[in-house]
């Protein structure tokens, strides 16, 4: 077992957990911020699949970005929205919640069933791609190629991202908006 | 303008005009209705007089046999490779029928003229009432099932809003539970009646027919349908036409009632506005048991012999239980409610025994319990529009305040626990006799059917008797103290009017029998004789 | 022409409308003639009249309706019209002062219509309308009274028990029906009609036109016994009898004593043949106790009216043991005769009872009018009364020169005859017939002593009270008269002491016992007539502790005057206390054990029909009301799913989305 | 070497733990980041069969495209979410049920 792999278990580990803790807890700020960590470990398991762009832009939007926004909405709207909020008094596996855990741990069934029978590794395509030599190698820098791709084969989706990221600001604005109507 | 149609649907004209006219009249409608009524009365009367008796009008299942018939193609489609679907507006009496009617509209005269009660929504209340007149009305005329089932289904309606609006504490519970138990019923008769449409062709035609009195013939079965006779197709591994037998039966049991299908009707009694009480009573009951006869054991003739022991069993149950449960009431109408299921025990008792005999005494029971059903609730009427109670046990020694009406009330509970010159002892007598001797013609029912029978006549006297004394004799107690005193006056006119006529009815059928009978006897044997011919 | 005699019979009575009780008594008046005019018709001209007319038709059976009349039935139409008639004088005055007088005649007339049609009619079916309207007339009668509670529960128990007998009846006449296919009675009990043609085979009840298992003949017979039974209050159903003393006294003699009563007897008259031999003798068995329980009980009795009624009972149980050992012609010729002395005793009794309330108004006293214990001395107050009241009890008992002599005799005769040729037990039932007599002999005796002899004993109590009371008005005195006529000997025969001689016996004894055959016939007369006196001797003695009174054996007596005291002692202690501890224990039986058993039956009934109203409510009701809580809970859980939950929305459509990957993944 | 196996594991397991929290939950702000968890796990799927598309770079770049998707939907969703409390003065998505019969 090679150090990549102990990492990724390591990781994988603290992902799994720190969700785990963040579906089970009562308090909605530790969950918060629990799901803080299980960003980061994604992020670390992005950079084991060399991913590393992915995993820093990861970093930078969703734990700069969403989860700072989270934060700043529940804190900033006020005391009584921040105790009716964090009010939690479910415990984790009660009766009113039992559908709901068979239902999850129902498909968890089902899909880790899919997966061993698809048997991932040996896919055909992948099979291809590493016969010729599409796979990424280890020591790849991909954020050239990324940079190049968003300019060139994926100009249309970016321009509609970019375009749908902007009406989103501009919604999120409009509805936040304290005063006449909302 | 064939006299039946006019019959049926001269009601419906008279709700139109009530309908138009404005609420300001209001006060006019109840004469409007009573005319009505009266008219149909007139007609009905009239075909009673009319009514040819004779071998050659028997009816029961030779269509030319029935008079005053009408027949229009009413819905015609053709159905390409299907065939044709034909079902026609096809009306027509036998002896059987005519006694109904008749008994039918002189129910309705007399629950119009109980209808002056009724204080709010006076516009509803009788355009729903002129609904339901014509529907029951049509139920007795109607020769095809179609119509049959379209009628049957038109008196739900009314019904349910007449109790629902118009009732008493419990009405919303009542009327909700009589609409289940018999929209239940019908549900399945729908069924059995596809069914049946889809076996038949008409022999002249070639369609499928809704036509009843083609229905009684197997040979118009097609070979191979569900419920021919030759074919013995099954349906969850029981015979079908035995299913198809037990389907309508439990449909019109619900009506009728036979116990244990029966527990709608104390509700809806007692929770029913003192006309409806009169219509459900009077007729409706008794379209339950004319369904019974008209249809199930004259569609399926070879079931229903079949099974006569279990209808007679049923019959007998309904006697006694309904009988035992009178005994145990305390409200008025539910104790008449619960001897009515006795009633018409005998009717079921009479139809299952297949004897002329029986049969005519069933159809005697039904025409002479309509009349003092209707007379008993009328009754108790009176004395809850006086003081809005009909505990037994509140009222005592009412014979010394109000002398006429303890004269009317013996003398339907006399009539009604069969005392001879009286309708009811004809019609429980012949039933009994019916039902024993059917032992020996036929061997359909035990003896013991019959003599258990009878003890529910001493039941039923026991019960009659026990109310008397704990009501009307004895010396004057009420629970509500001198203000009853006051309110409760003896008869007015208008009751008198309405009493008087049901007394000498029920005496003159008890004193002539004839005159049902004579009727409806041609009907009876060429019924018993499709009976026996299978 | 007898036809138009019966309608005018059948229209006049129902005239029961009239306000005046007069026009009923004319009514009455009107069809006694008639009926005379009819008895000398028919009586013993062998031409039966039997007229019918189709009534209706049913299947293709014709029932008709008609009168059928010969020896019997118009005896029974003279006896009752002849009865009505001086009832009918009696109440006019006797009910005078009731605000309902019009409906005490109304109900009377009803009444008389329905017994006189009774016993007219030919139909098995029309003999059961009348014979139930005879009871329902009964009915209105006892409850006239209505506000008095006893009144109607009284007149319930006897509808209702009266109901019985109507069902042993109703079935009976099915049974009948459908073996023979008629309602006729001429048809069915003619010398050789239906019955008499049909025989027990074999388990198998042949008749002409088909076979019954023969348990329906007893069935059958069952059914008329408890008809009769019920109507001629016989032993199991006889306790609604006593109780019917409420209604007015006219009414009790009317129809508790002369006529309704005895239409269980004219039943069993009519439809004799029917019975076999063993049924006969079961008849003679209970006719027999009944005549004997009746009679021990009413030794005892303090109500004036209840002792005539417990006598009534033990009357009719001599008619029906008559019936039972086959003395048709005795068992007949008794009824009439007791029909006019026990109408007789009632009258007396109304009157008596009429002048003890006067004075209990006069004095506003609390007694009991009724109560024999409280009268006395009645005999100089009331001497017309006391005349009238002495031949019907000798009737009653049956001492010579009186009607009741030759019936009664002739019935107890025929008894000893009849156990002649049988054995053991057999034997019983005449010398319990003989006892029974005796004992109607004491306490007839006791009765009248207690009445009209000694002196009031309600004075002892006060004696101050003032005595208004008379015989009465010619209302009264007329009836009475014309009862009493009926009682003596020479109305039935010529020959105050030979029964065979009479001519109603005659006119029914078609078979033998007109000949003077053994012994017995001269015996018995005399064994009976002396050992009675004694009992009427010691029982006077008893009542009236040697009070000296002029009484027409004195010389016989005071020969024994020392015997006497000594009699009285051992009589005293060896027979009446027994004789009372046994009535009082039948009468306990009477009170407890039948009673209660009935009572104990309604009580059954009450809580079974309770068991049945809660299965009703909770059982049948509660299934319907399952099956819409189920209904209910499923439209529920359907809705659930439509309730505006975005998560359950989100559940079900991922459930939905499992549901197929899990079905992809099996399948 | 870590097999692409292992990655389809981790991404499932954490799928259902968003599953669970988005059906489970009664809080809104919960059910966003179960949400966000599902996309994770979307994402990580993208990423890990991205490692076999070296020239088009299909994988990562709609993993990107995602995740800024995220960001958007997480700003409008918050957005809601608070309006919705200003109306209902709750947040439990079972309980505004303004819309129903």
């Amino acid at each position: 077992m090679n150090l990549a792999q102990m990492l990724f278990y390591v990781m994988s580990f603290i992902a799994l957990a720190s969700a785990v803790f963040v579906a089970a807890t009562k308090n909605l700020v530790r969950s918060i911020f629990m799901f803080f960590i299980t960003l980061f470990a994604l992020a670390g398991l992005y950079v084991l699949a060399l991913a590393d762009f992915v995993a820093v832009t990861q970093i930078v939007i969703y734990v700069g970005g969403i989860l700072v926004l989270i934060l700043f909405a529940f804190m900033l709207s006020g005391r009584e929205t921040l105790n009716a909020m964090a009010l939690q008094q479910k415990q984790f596996i009660s009766i009113g919640k039992l559908p709901a855990f068979l239902l999850a741990a129902l498909f968890l069934i089902v899909l880790l069933n899919m997966i061993i029978k698809v048997d991932a590794n040996n896919l055909e395509w992948v099979k291809k791609s590493i016969e010729s030599k599409n796979d990424i190698p280890v020591n790849a820098a991909m954020t050239e190629d990324i940079g190049v791709g968003l300019m060139t084969r994926y100009l249309l989706p970016f321009e509609a991202i970019s375009i749908l990221l902007m009406l989103a600001l501009v919604g999120a604005a409009h509805l936040s908006r304290k005063g006449r109507g909302a | 303008m064939n006299i039946l149609t006019l019959i049926i649907f001269t009601p419906l004209l008279f709700g139109f005009i009530i309908t138009v006219l404005p609420s300001a009249w209001r006060n006019s409608f109840k004469y409007i209705t009573l005319l009505a009524t009266l008219l149909q009365l007139g007609m009905s009367i009239w075909i009673y007089c009319n009514f040819k008796t004779g071998a050659a009008f028997g009816g029961i299942n030779h269509e030319s046999q029935f008079q005053f018939m009408q027949k229009l193609p009413w819905i015609n489609l053709d159905l390409g490779a299907m065939g044709k679907m034909q079902i026609d507006y096809f009306v027509g009496i036998d002896g059987i029928s005519v006694t109904l009617l008749v008994m039918t509209s002189f129910v309705l005269v007399i629950a119009a003229l109980a209808s002056w009660e009724i204080i709010s929504n006076l516009k509803g209340f009788f355009v729903l009432f002129l609904i339901l007149d014509m529907a029951v009305t049509g139920v007795f005329c109607s020769l095809d099932f179609f119509l049959f089932y379209i009628f049957y289904e038109l008196m739900l309606l009314p019904l349910y809003f007449l109790i629902g609006m118009w009732g008493g504490a419990r009405r919303e519970y009542a009327a909700i539970k009589f609409f289940l138990y018999t929209l239940f019923g019908s549900v399945f008769m729908l069924l059995v009646m596809i069914g049946l449409y889809l076996s038949v062709k008409d022999p002249v035609t070639g369609n499928h027919t809704f036509n009843m009195v083609q229905m009684m013939n197997p040979a118009n079965y097609q070979p191979g349908s569900v419920f021919s006779v030759l074919s013995h197709q099954t349906i969850f591994g029981f015979s079908a036409r035995a299913v198809g037998f037990v389907v309508l039966f439990i449909a019109f049991a619900i009506k009728v009632p036979v116990v244990p299908l029966h527990t709608w009707l104390p509700d809806a009694h007692v929770e029913a506005p003192t006309p409806v009480s009169i219509i459900l009573a009077g007729i409706l009951l008794k379209i339950g048991g004319y369904g019974i006869i008209r249809v199930c054991i004259s569609i399926f003739p070879d079931i229903a012999s079949a099974d006569a022991y279990w209808l007679g069993l049923l019959g007998v149950i309904s006697i006694l239980y309904g009988a035992m449960n009178a005994l145990a009431q305390h409200d008025l109408k539910r104790m008449i409610a619960y001897s009515s299921v006795s009633h018409m025990g005998f009717v079921l008792l009479g139809i299952a025994s297949q004897t002329a005999e029986g049969i005519s005494g069933a159809v005697m029971q039904m025409v002479s319990h309509g009349f003092l059903s209707t007379m008993l609730f009328f009754l108790a009427g009176v004395i809850y529009n006086r003081v809005h109670d009909r505990g037994i046990t509140h009222f005592r020694g009412l014979a010394s305040i109000m002398p006429k009406y303890t004269t009317f009330v013996m003398i339907a509970f006399f009539a009604s626990l069969g005392l001879p010159g009286f309708s009811a002892f004809i019609g429980e007598a012949f039933s009994l006799t019916g039902a024993f001797k059917s032992t020996t013609v036929n061997c359909l029912l035990p003896y013991w059917m019959a003599v258990c029978g009878s003890v529910g006549i001493l039941l039923g006297a026991a019960y009659f008797l026990w109310t008397l004394q704990r009501m009307f004799f004895g010396p004057v107690n009420l629970k509500g103290g001198s203000v009853w005193q006051t309110a409760l006056t003896d008869l007015n006119l208008r009751e008198k009017i309405t009493l008087l006529p049901l007394a000498l009815m029920v005496l003159a059928l008890g004193l002539m029998p004839s005159l049902v009978f004579a009727k409806i006897n041609d009907s009876v044997l060429a019924l018993i004789q499709f009976l026996q011919v299978k | 022409m007898p036809l138009l005699a019966f309608v005018i019979n059948f229209s006049i009575p129902a005239k029961w409308n009239k306000v005046s009780g007069w026009a009923s008594t004319i009514a009455i008046l009107i069809s006694c003639v008639l009926s005379v005019f009819v008895f000398a018709k028919v009586w013993n001209s062998n031409h039966i009249v039997h007229q019918q007319q189709l009534w209706f038709t049913i299947g293709n059976t014709k029932i008709y309706t008609g009168i059928l009349l010969n020896n019997l039935s118009v005896l029974m139409l003279l006896l009752v019209s002849l009865i009505a008639m001086p009832v009918h004088i009696y109440s006019t005055a006797y009910m005078k002062g009731d605000e309902n007088l019009s409906r005490y005649f109304a109900y009377l007339s009803f009444f008389c219509f329905s017994m006189l049609a009774l016993v007219v009619v030919d139909n098995l079916i029309l003999f059961y309308i009348f014979w139930e309207l005879v009871g329902f007339s009964s009915y209105l009668l006892i409850g006239f009274w209505f506000t008095r509670d006893k009144a109607v529960q009284a007149n319930k128990k006897a509808f209702i028990m009266n109901r019985i007998g109507d069902i042993g009846l109703l079935t009976a006449i099915i049974i009948l029906f459908s073996q023979y296919h008629t309602f006729d009675i001429t048809q069915l009990f003619a010398d050789k009609g239906l019955i008499a043609q049909s025989v027990i085979k074999n388990g198998l009840w042949v008749a002409p036109l088909g076979s019954l298992p023969s348990i329906w003949q007893y069935i059958a017979c069952g059914g008329i016994f408890l008809a009769v039974a019920a109507k001629s209050a016989q032993f199991p159903l006889h306790t609604w009898l006593p109780d019917a003393m409420e209604g007015p006294t006219s009414v009790s003699a009317l129809i508790h004593a002369a006529t309704m009563v005895a239409a269980g007897v004219f039943l069993l008259g009519r439809v004799y043949p029917l019975f076999n031999g063993l049924e006969l003798t079961i008849l003679a068995i209970i006719g027999c106790f009944t005549a004997f329980m009746a009679a021990t009980i009413a030794l005892t009795q303090n109500d004036l009216k209840r002792i005539l009624a417990y006598s009534t009972i033990s009357q009719l149980g001599f008619m029906i043991m008559a019936m039972g050992i086959g003395a048709y012609a005795s068992s007949l010729f008794h009824l009439v005769t007791h029909a006019f002395f026990k109408c007789l005793l009632f009258l007396v009794a109304g009157i008596v009872i009429h002048q003890m309330a006067h004075i209990k108004d006069d004095n506003a006293m609390d007694i009991d009018p009724q109560n024999i214990n409280n009268m006395g001395g009645l005999r100089k107050k009331l001497p017309f009364t006391f005349i009238a009241t002495v031949i019907g009890g000798l009737a009653l008992i049956g001492l010579p020169l009186t009607s009741g002599y030759l019936s009664k005799d002739s019935i107890l005769i025929q008894s000893f005859e009849w156990s002649e040729g049988r054995n053991g037990v057999f034997k019983l039932i005449p010398i319990f017939a003989l006892l029974t007599t005796w004992l109607t002999a004491f306490y007839v005796t006791r009765l009248i002593v207690k009445v009209f002899f000694g002196e009031l004993r309600m004075l002892h109590g006060k004696p101050d009270i003032k005595l208004h009371i008379k015989d009465g008005g010619w209302q009264y005195k007329l009836p009475l008269v014309l009862l009493a006529i009926g009682c003596l000997f020479p109305l039935f025969s010529v020959n105050p002491l030979l029964y065979e001689q009479a001519w109603l016996f005659k006119g029914f004894a078609i078979n033998g016992g007109l000949e003077r055959e053994d012994v017995y016939h001269t015996l018995i007369p005399a064994g009976v007539n002396i050992l009675s006196i004694i009992v009427i001797y010691v029982a006077y003695t008893i009542y009236v502790k040697r009070k000296t009174n002029i009484f027409p054996q004195e010389g016989f007596l005071y020969r024994l005057s020392f015997k006497e005291w000594y009699f009285d002692k051992i009589y005293n202690k060896v027979i009446v206390k027994p004789v009372l501890t046994l009535s009082t224990a039948s009468f306990w039986f009477d009170r407890e054990v039948i009673d209660g058993f009935i009572s104990l039956l309604v009580k059954t009934g009450i809580i079974l029909s309770k068991l049945s109203a809660w299965v009703d409510h909770h059982i049948i009701d509660g299934f319907l009301n399952l099956l819409v809580a189920i209904v209910e809970a499923i439209s529920n859980f359907a809705r659930k799913f439509q309730g505006g939950k975005v998560q359950y929305y989100l559940f079900s459509m991922l459930v939905i989305i499992l549901a197929l990957f899990i079905l992809k993944i099996v399948f | 070497m870590i097999s692409l196996t292992d990655f389809l594991i981790v991404s499932a397991v954490l799928f259902c733990i968003g599953l669970y929290m988005i059906v489970s939950k009664h809080n809104a702000i919960q059910i966003l980041i179960g949400i966000e968890l599902m996309l994770n796990a979307a994402i990580l799927n993208l990423v890990a069969f991205g490692k076999y598309d070296r020239f088009n770079n299909g994988g990562q770049m709609f993993a990107l495209f995602a995740i800024v998707l995220a960001a958007a939907t997480t700003a409008v969703a918050l957005a809601i979410i608070l309006n919705v409390y200003k109306q209902y003065k709750t947040i439990d998505p079972g309980k505004i049920d303004k819309l129903k019969d």
